[in-house]
């Protein structure tokens, strides 16, 4: 087994894991946390795979800031986790022959015998110089701008679908703004009379 | 216009942020007069107000009478006093003298209300406890302190005799 | 000397990781010591500022404070509150100061002096300082107490939002340097103007940008409000004692100092020498080197100093506010200006 | 060397314990959301692995594609998950049957 | 002085009403100007001797006192006219030459009228700086301290003794400087009410021994009471520090005690701290008494009485609070028991008696009546106050005769008969004659003169009395008594009433805690039962007939008390001891002698583990689940007793229908008088340290007159045997001319009296 096939098992088996942990966990914020170790292994099997650019993208965008978004709502809500849970022994036994045969099904298509070395040879290791976010940039800025805008829109639109979603007008709520008063100066507020001293 | 403008830019140059780090950046230089505690000690007031002691008179009598003003003036309600059963000779004396010393504020009020400078604060402000029983002042202790210190007290009190 | 670069090169070769495991340690030793005493120069520094003298009792002027500081927090006890969710409990003043180190894996200290060479280095560092947040959030969940999870939340709220900032700052740098590299970033910095070739100058609005988001980012003064004493006693940390809030420690001083190295490496030209290269070329000390960082970290990470003794602590609504409707929208109109720049290539990108 | 059917069968199972995360959790839909972060993960990586493999990148501009969309689907999810609580206190699915807000 | 007249005076500009004749500071007093005084007091002479109520008067040349100067009609007072207050100003300054300044150790220090005036009126600076007056203490007693260099010479205290206590014991000697107030030879004051003089002494001259130096003014909380030990249901001040009694004031009620309370209210709670404290529930396991908790103790009192129900007796101290009393005849019902009973100390059960016999009228009234007959009562020590309003009415003219086995100490001028406890009946029989009454005993009586002069003054009296007292109900012949009593009130229609024993004597009767069908407390001993309940009773000295009741006690099956003190006889009597709070530690009412009810609420946390008594019974009531027993408060138990005895009002009327009419007393052998001393009444003040040690306080013995020792053989000092119904007590021997011939007066209630009989029957003396 060469260097290489030993870190991506142990990605792999660290990603299996922590995927397993999720599904299973009793409390959301421990889900959370280990599909956050199931993105980190993911990104280095992406690694292995040499989309550097993507990988560290996963982690940026997925670790940085969508599970961070989870995290924040899991902690936030005070859920009740008992009835949450309800069912899921009972539900058990059909997960996991649906698992089962899915899996089978997939191993059939995508084992080895479709896909191995044999079938798809390794492809030959990229240039010194070679640059993932450079290659990745040129294709996405020139072949596929119109869905690189279309995808910049999408998000534009979940923004403000989120902000949407969740602002609440609160019109009675007193506020100070900061602005206002920054710019306040002595003069504004004081003034000083001279006058004269009465006895 | 002008002014929302200017008031624009002005907010934006940060001058009001700068002018602040401005006046810590001149500190930064100016001269420090930290005194070194241990060492060196500020100069304290024959006022000090500093831990407390009950003085004897010079025969080595008790000065408290208990007549509790110092019990009753105390905003903190820091001490406790209990009168003792009368002496055979009549006279009047506690059997109980307890300062709090979480609860005490070191107003000075008891001094102020004894009428026979029995308890007074004494200048001493270096002092600590190992245990929490022992912020508990008691008569013992108090007239311990009174004992010990009964010179710089007297040093206070003949200093600021003329004011009182 | 010969021998040692010999045996370098044969490790290199044979024991690759033990050369590795030596070059991490050649960098964060010498950064534990930064971090050490850059605590004592905050003390120091803040207490000139306040007209007191600062910590003085620890050996001569008090230069042993900050060892006697870490051999006492190491010896405390470490206390774990009842209910808490110990393991995460322990784990997230790790992940406070992982990655504060590991962004120092693609840091160029000088010319071709960096232990990996990434082509996505400006990335990999936005990825790590993102994942900063965990350890606040994890600590203030897990130590099952109102006040940290409070701090918690507000930290993570505002470290989401200033990482916006911060991030459009540096697509500002990358679209002037033409690279994520770190490295090139620099070198794209060098020009004979010296000191004004560098991209501060251009780039001022997104420089002063960057350098508050960082320090929103490292919930420094004033934008402590996850610790806010006066308010939630310490924050995420309350719960901490000993060991673990030490660690916590030298995570928030590590990212602190790496926030100067980088403000500094981006845009004050890293190791670029201040004068124009014509001049100093070959003088001793003036021309490029790990010197001038060095210098330049520190000028920055006085700042920092600097700030805290200055200004009182924002309010929370204040914050967000800077950080979502002032310096985003500023970003974006200053990439747009660094693009027009560079389009047409104005004067330093020429 | 790394085969290509690794990476998919990493994928599929991937897929499938995603696949049973939604039976077995099916009343709360934070997990629900987390599961289906997953799927697109376990699809993304065989992207990825057949961009590798293929020399093709067009499989990683699809990625990027999904983490795209996938990080508004989050944000958009978790918004209305965040109101849902607001109203209804719960985010139990099986209490979801009312049309009433 | 006629009181429809009135005139106008202007005080300050104002116009104000007055009545002619009055002094000028009871004006301003009424209408609320304030006059510093010292010497005045509203309830003594004027001696206008302290000059601080100095006012200027227009047209008079000098400032005139205003307690001395009655009222003119238009004359113009200037109480803060320059002069005036001139004048008060002079007045201080020489009050304060001799005054020490020892405010600080002074128990008065913070309620002192002389500090509070010398703030309003005293100059900052003392001008005086000769030598002060130094006046050595005298020793009046262990109730009273003196500090006599602090007095001002008000003669407050002086004017007490003569107008109020009857006695004067403290006068001023010496002139000017000299004057001193004291004994005029080293003698106590022993006054049933000189503890007055200690509220009287407008500065800390006079102050309580009990609680000297225990607390100062302002450290005291002031909680109302109602005193609990005579039948007056004096108004009192509770003073509490931190959960311990300071002391006790009197609480100024015009209807009951006016400004004044005995000795015995005053400085009684001192045994609420007494060392014989019981403080814990006690159980007796095979003889040895063992500390028990609550629930074990009621437990085992509930097993005992279910064992012994209904035969069941329960003995409850007259003393007791309504509510308490109520709940053990509520007890007593629930247990099928009729023996219930605190009229311990009576002595005849025979008739009917009346159904709710009190004092027959109010307490003020006392002080009216222009002829008084007082029937077997030492009433100055059984009721102090009552005693001090008929003597109010003598020193206004009334005639109040007394029939007594002894002669009495009296603070005024009045008739004594004293005759054998035997031949009080004949005495009474021939008044009765004499009145012109008829009936059994009247018939053959042999009337005199001074028969025939008591009969007269009553007959005439435009509103007299007859009252019956404590010797006359512990009478064993009190039926004829009460009967003979009631047959003079109808003939010379004068009213008809009790001095009842204890606080709540006439609550008992109201709320049905006493027998009704002859099971009453002296046969309910004499017939022992198999169970009994005590409440606040010790066996050897609330008993009728000490002797018998603690065999009673010896050969019941279960006998259970509630107490507040453990005692030797208790402690032998009980077999388990509940411990119940006194009356500062519970809430409650009592009905005095007059019919009216004064509730009062606990001051202070019972001591140790004790509990108000209604708690207990109301425990006791539903750990023995009967009916009704759900009470929160005693507020609840009183409004359940107002609401059943809401149609019965006081009445002292004789049944019709006379019972047995023997006499029981046979003339001839030497006669015991056994009369309850002042400090021996009940428990709590047997139990007050102070009061013990007073000359009112006797020590147990054999009171003889001088021809009578000679006969028995015996003189003074020497120790004797007293025998009475087998049992045997060996006592002093003391001379006192006061007690007839063929009598031994031995008081009951004390130690070593507990072992003799009833206090009235044959006794025989040994000598030793």
């Amino acid at each position: 087994m060469t260097f290489e096939k030993f870190v991506f098992y142990v990605f792999a088996a660290i990603l299996v894991f922590a995927a397993t942990m999720v599904i299973t966990r009793r409390n959301p914020v421990h889900s959370a946390l280990f599909l956050v170790l199931a993105f980190f292994s993911s990104a280095g099997i992406w690694l292995l795979a040499e989309a550097e650019f993507l990988a560290i993208v996963l982690i940026l965008v997925y670790v940085g800031a969508v599970m961070v978004l989870f995290l924040f709502v899991v902690m936030m809500l005070d859920i009740d986790l008992a009835t949450l849970r309800a069912g899921f022994i009972r539900h058990m036994p059909l997960a996991l022959l649906m698992a089962v045969v899915m899996a089978v099904e997939l191993f059939m298509v995508v084992g080895p015998g479709n896909f191995g070395l044999d079938k798809v040879p390794a492809p030959v290791a990229q240039a010194a110089d070679y640059n993932n976010t450079e290659s990745l940039g040129s294709v996405l800025y020139t072949v596929y701008m119109y869905p690189f805008e279309i995808a910049a829109v999408i998000l534009l639109v979940g923004i403000i679908a989120a902000i949407g979603l969740t602002m609440r007008k609160r019109p009675e709520t007193k506020f100070q703004d900061p602005s206002v008063q920054v710019k306040v100066k002595k003069a504004d507020r004081l003034r000083v009379v001279k006058m004269e001293a009465e006895d | 216009m002008m002014k929302m403008l200017r008031d624009y830019i002005k907010s934006l140059a940060m001058l009001e942020l700068l002018k602040g780090m401005r006046v810590t950046g001149g500190y930064l230089f100016k001269k420090k007069f930290t005194v070194q505690y241990p060492e060196e000690k500020a100069p304290i007031s024959p006022r000090f107000r500093g831990l407390h002691a009950l003085r004897r008179y010079e025969n080595g009598e008790e000065r408290c009478i208990a007549c509790k003003l110092c019990e009753a003036t105390c905003p903190a309600a820091a001490i406790t006093i209990e009168v003792a059963p009368p002496l055979p000779d009549g006279s009047r004396r506690t059997s109980r003298y307890d300062i709090d010393m979480f609860k005490c504020i070191f107003c000075g009020y008891c001094q102020e209300a004894c009428p026979v400078d029995a308890i007074v604060e004494t200048p001493i402000y270096e002092y600590h406890f190992e245990n929490r029983t022992d912020a508990v002042m008691t008569k013992e202790k108090l007239l311990a302190h009174g004992d010990k210190h009964e010179s710089a007290l007297a040093e206070c009190i003949r200093a600021d005799g003329k004011y009182r | 000397m010969e021998s040692l670069i010999a045996l370098w090169e044969w490790l290199g070769t044979n024991l690759i990781v033990l050369q590795i495991l030596i070059k991490i340690v050649v960098i964060v030793a010498p950064l534990m010591l930064c971090v050490a005493y850059f605590t004592y120069a905050e003390r120091k520094l803040i207490g000139y500022m306040q007209v007191r003298i600062g910590p003085n009792r620890v050996g001569p002027k008090g230069w042993l404070q900050p060892i006697a500081d870490a051999v006492k927090l190491m010896f405390k006890e470490i206390v774990i509150p009842t209910k808490a969710n110990k393991t995460l409990f322990l784990i997230a003043p790790l992940l406070t100061l992982g990655p504060a180190l590991a962004a120092w894996a693609v840091f160029p200290f000088s010319e071709g002096l960096v232990l990996a060479d990434l082509n996505a280095g400006l990335l990999y560092i936005l990825a790590l300082t993102s994942i900063g947040v965990y350890g606040v959030i994890i600590a203030g969940w897990a130590s099952n107490s109102k006040y940290a999870f409070l701090g918690a939340m507000r930290s993570a709220a505002q470290i989401v939002a200033y990482e916006i900032a911060m991030g459009f700052a540096l697509v500002g740098v990358l679209v002037a340097a033409g690279s994520l590299n770190l490295g090139e970033i620099v070198r794209a910095q060098q020009s004979d103007a010296g000191i004004f070739g560098w991209f501060w100058l251009p780039l001022l609005p997104l420089f002063l940008i960057y350098f508050i988001s960082g320090v929103a980012e490292t919930n420094r003064a004033p934008f402590d409000v996850a610790e806010g004493e006066s308010e939630i006693v310490a924050g995420f940390h309350v719960e901490y004692s000993g060991m673990p809030f030490a660690v916590f420690f030298l995570g928030e001083y590590a990212n602190m100092i790496l926030i100067s190295a980088l403000t500094a490496l981006l845009f004050l030209g890293g190791w670029l020498s201040p004068l124009p290269a014509s001049w100093v070329d070959g003088v001793f000390l003036l021309g490029d080197g790990i010197h001038w960082l060095f210098l330049k970290t520190m000028f920055t990470g006085f700042f920092f100093l600097w700030f805290r003794a200055t200004f009182p602590r924002y309010r929370y609504d204040q914050i967000m506010r800077l950080g979502w409707k002032v310096f985003i929208p500023i970003t974006i109109v200053w990439i747009l200006v660094v693009g027009l720049m560079v389009v047409y290539q104005f004067a330093w990108f020429s | 060397m790394i085969a290509l059917s690794d990476y998919l069968i990493l994928g599929a199972i991937l897929f499938s314990l995603s696949i049973t995360g939604i039976f077995l959790n099916r009343k709360n839909v934070i997990i629900l959301l987390m599961c289906i972060e997953l799927m697109l993960l376990a699809v993304n990586i065989n992207f990825i692995a057949f961009s590798h493999f293929l020399g093709d990148s067009a499989g990683q501009v699809f990625v990027f594609f999904i983490l795209t969309v996938a990080a508004a689907e989050a944000a958009i999810g978790l918004a209305i998950l965040v109101v849902l609580f607001r109203n209804r206190r719960t985010i139990n699915v099986e209490d979801l049957d009312t049309l009433k807000g | 002085m006629s009181e429809d007249q009135t005139i106008t005076i202007e005080i300050d500009g104002k116009a104000i009403q007055a009545t002619p004749g009055q002094m000028l500071i009871e004006v301003t007093d009424a209408a609320g100007i304030d006059i510093p005084r010292f010497c005045y007091h509203k309830k003594l002479s004027v001696s206008a001797n302290c000059r601080m109520c100095l006012v200027e008067v227009e047209r008079a040349p000098k400032p005139l006192p205003a307690c001395a100067t009655p009222v003119n009609d238009g004359m113009k007072v200037f109480t803060r006219s320059p002069v005036a207050l001139a004048a008060q100003k002079g007045t201080m300054e020489f009050l304060l030459i001799n005054h020490p300044l020892d405010c600080p150790i002074c128990d008065q220090g913070g309620e002192c009228e002389l500090q509070d005036v010398s703030m309003g009126y005293g100059s900052d600076i003392s001008r005086f700086v000769e030598g002060k007056r130094i006046v050595k203490d005298k020793d009046i007693g262990p109730l009273i301290t003196t500090d006599l260099t602090r007095c001002i010479h008000c003669t407050r205290c002086v004017r007490f003794g003569a107008e109020i206590a009857g006695i004067r014991e403290l006068g001023a000697t010496g002139r000017g400087e000299h004057m001193t107030i004291g004994t005029y030879v080293e003698k106590s004051v022993d006054s049933e009410l000189s503890g007055n003089i200690i509220d009287v002494c407008p500065v800390g001259s006079l102050t309580s021994k009990p609680s000297q130096f225990k607390a100062r003014a302002w450290e005291l909380i002031q909680r109302d009471s109602i005193a609990p030990h005579d039948s007056v249901g004096s108004n009192i001040h509770v003073h509490v520090r931190r959960n311990e009694l300071i002391r006790v004031h009197p609480k100024d009620n015009e209807s009951v005690n006016e400004c004044w309370i005995s000795d015995r209210d005053r400085f009684s709670y001192e045994g609420v701290f007494s060392e014989e404290r019981l403080t814990t529930p006690m159980i007796k396991r095979d003889g040895e008494w063992t500390k028990a908790s609550w629930d074990e103790a009621l437990a085992a009192t509930v097993e005992g009485l279910k064992k012994a129900a209904p035969d069941l007796g329960l003995l409850l101290s007259p003393g007791s609070t309504l509510e308490e009393l109520y709940l053990a005849r509520k007890l007593a019902d629930g247990l099928g028991s009729q023996a219930i009973d605190s009229r311990l100390r009576q002595g005849d059960f025979r008739g009917e008696g009346p159904k709710l016999p009190w004092l027959g009228q109010s307490i003020a009234d006392l002080e009216r009546v222009d002829a008084a007959l007082v029937v077997g009562s030492h009433v100055r020590k059984e009721q102090p106050l009552l005693a001090h309003r008929l003597r109010k009415a003598a020193l206004e003219g009334a005639v109040i005769s007394f029939l007594n086995p002894f002669e009495i100490d009296l603070n005024y001028v009045a008739q004594q008969q004293v005759t054998t406890p035997a031949g009080m009946v004949g005495e009474l029989a021939a008044i009765a004659k004499a009145a012109g009454a008829s009936g059994a005993f009247i018939d053959t009586a042999q009337v005199g003169e001074a028969h025939q002069r008591i009969a007269e003054q009553l007959k005439t009296a435009k509103q007299g009395t007859v009252l019956l007292g404590n010797l006359a109900t512990a009478h064993p012949d009190f039926s004829i008594l009460r009967m003979l009593g009631a047959a003079i009130a109808e003939v010379c229609s004068v009213t008809f009433g009790f001095l009842p024993e204890a606080a709540n004597s006439v609550g008992a009767h109201l709320v049905g805690a006493v027998a009704s069908d002859g099971s009453d407390a002296r046969s309910m001993l004499e017939q022992p039962k198999q169970g009994y309940l005590l409440m606040g009773v010790d066996p050897a000295c609330d008993f009728w007939n000490p002797g018998q009741a603690a065999k009673a006690f010896e050969e019941a099956g279960f006998v259970v008390a509630l107490s507040a003190y453990r005692s030797d006889s208790l402690d032998a009597a009980a077999d388990v001891l509940l411990p119940m709070g006194l009356f500062v530690e519970t809430s409650g009412s009592f009905i005095n002698a007059a019919g009216m009810l004064q509730t009062f609420s606990g001051a202070i946390t019972p001591t140790g583990n004790t509990r108000p008594g209604w708690k207990i019974l109301r425990v006791l009531g539903n750990l023995l689940e009967l009916e009704g027993f759900d009470y929160v408060s005693s507020d609840e138990v009183l409004g359940e007793i107002r609401q059943a005895t809401a149609e019965r009002k006081p009445d002292n009327m004789e049944p019709a229908a006379a019972g047995d009419v023997t006499l029981s007393v046979s003339e001839g052998t030497l006669q015991r008088i056994g009369d309850v001393p002042i400090y021996a009444l009940d428990p709590l003040v047997r139990h007050a340290a102070s009061l013990q040690k007073t000359h009112d306080a006797i020590t147990a013995g054999i009171y003889i007159n001088p021809g009578e020792a000679a006969r028995q053989g015996l003189a003074e000092g020497d120790e004797a045997v007293a025998v009475q119904d087998g049992g045997r007590a060996r006592l002093p021997v003391i001379i006192d001319l006061n007690v007839p011939d063929d009598c031994a007066r031995i008081p009951a209630a004390l130690a070593g009296t507990e072992t003799l009989g009833a206090p009235f029957g044959e006794v025989t003396l040994e000598k030793v």
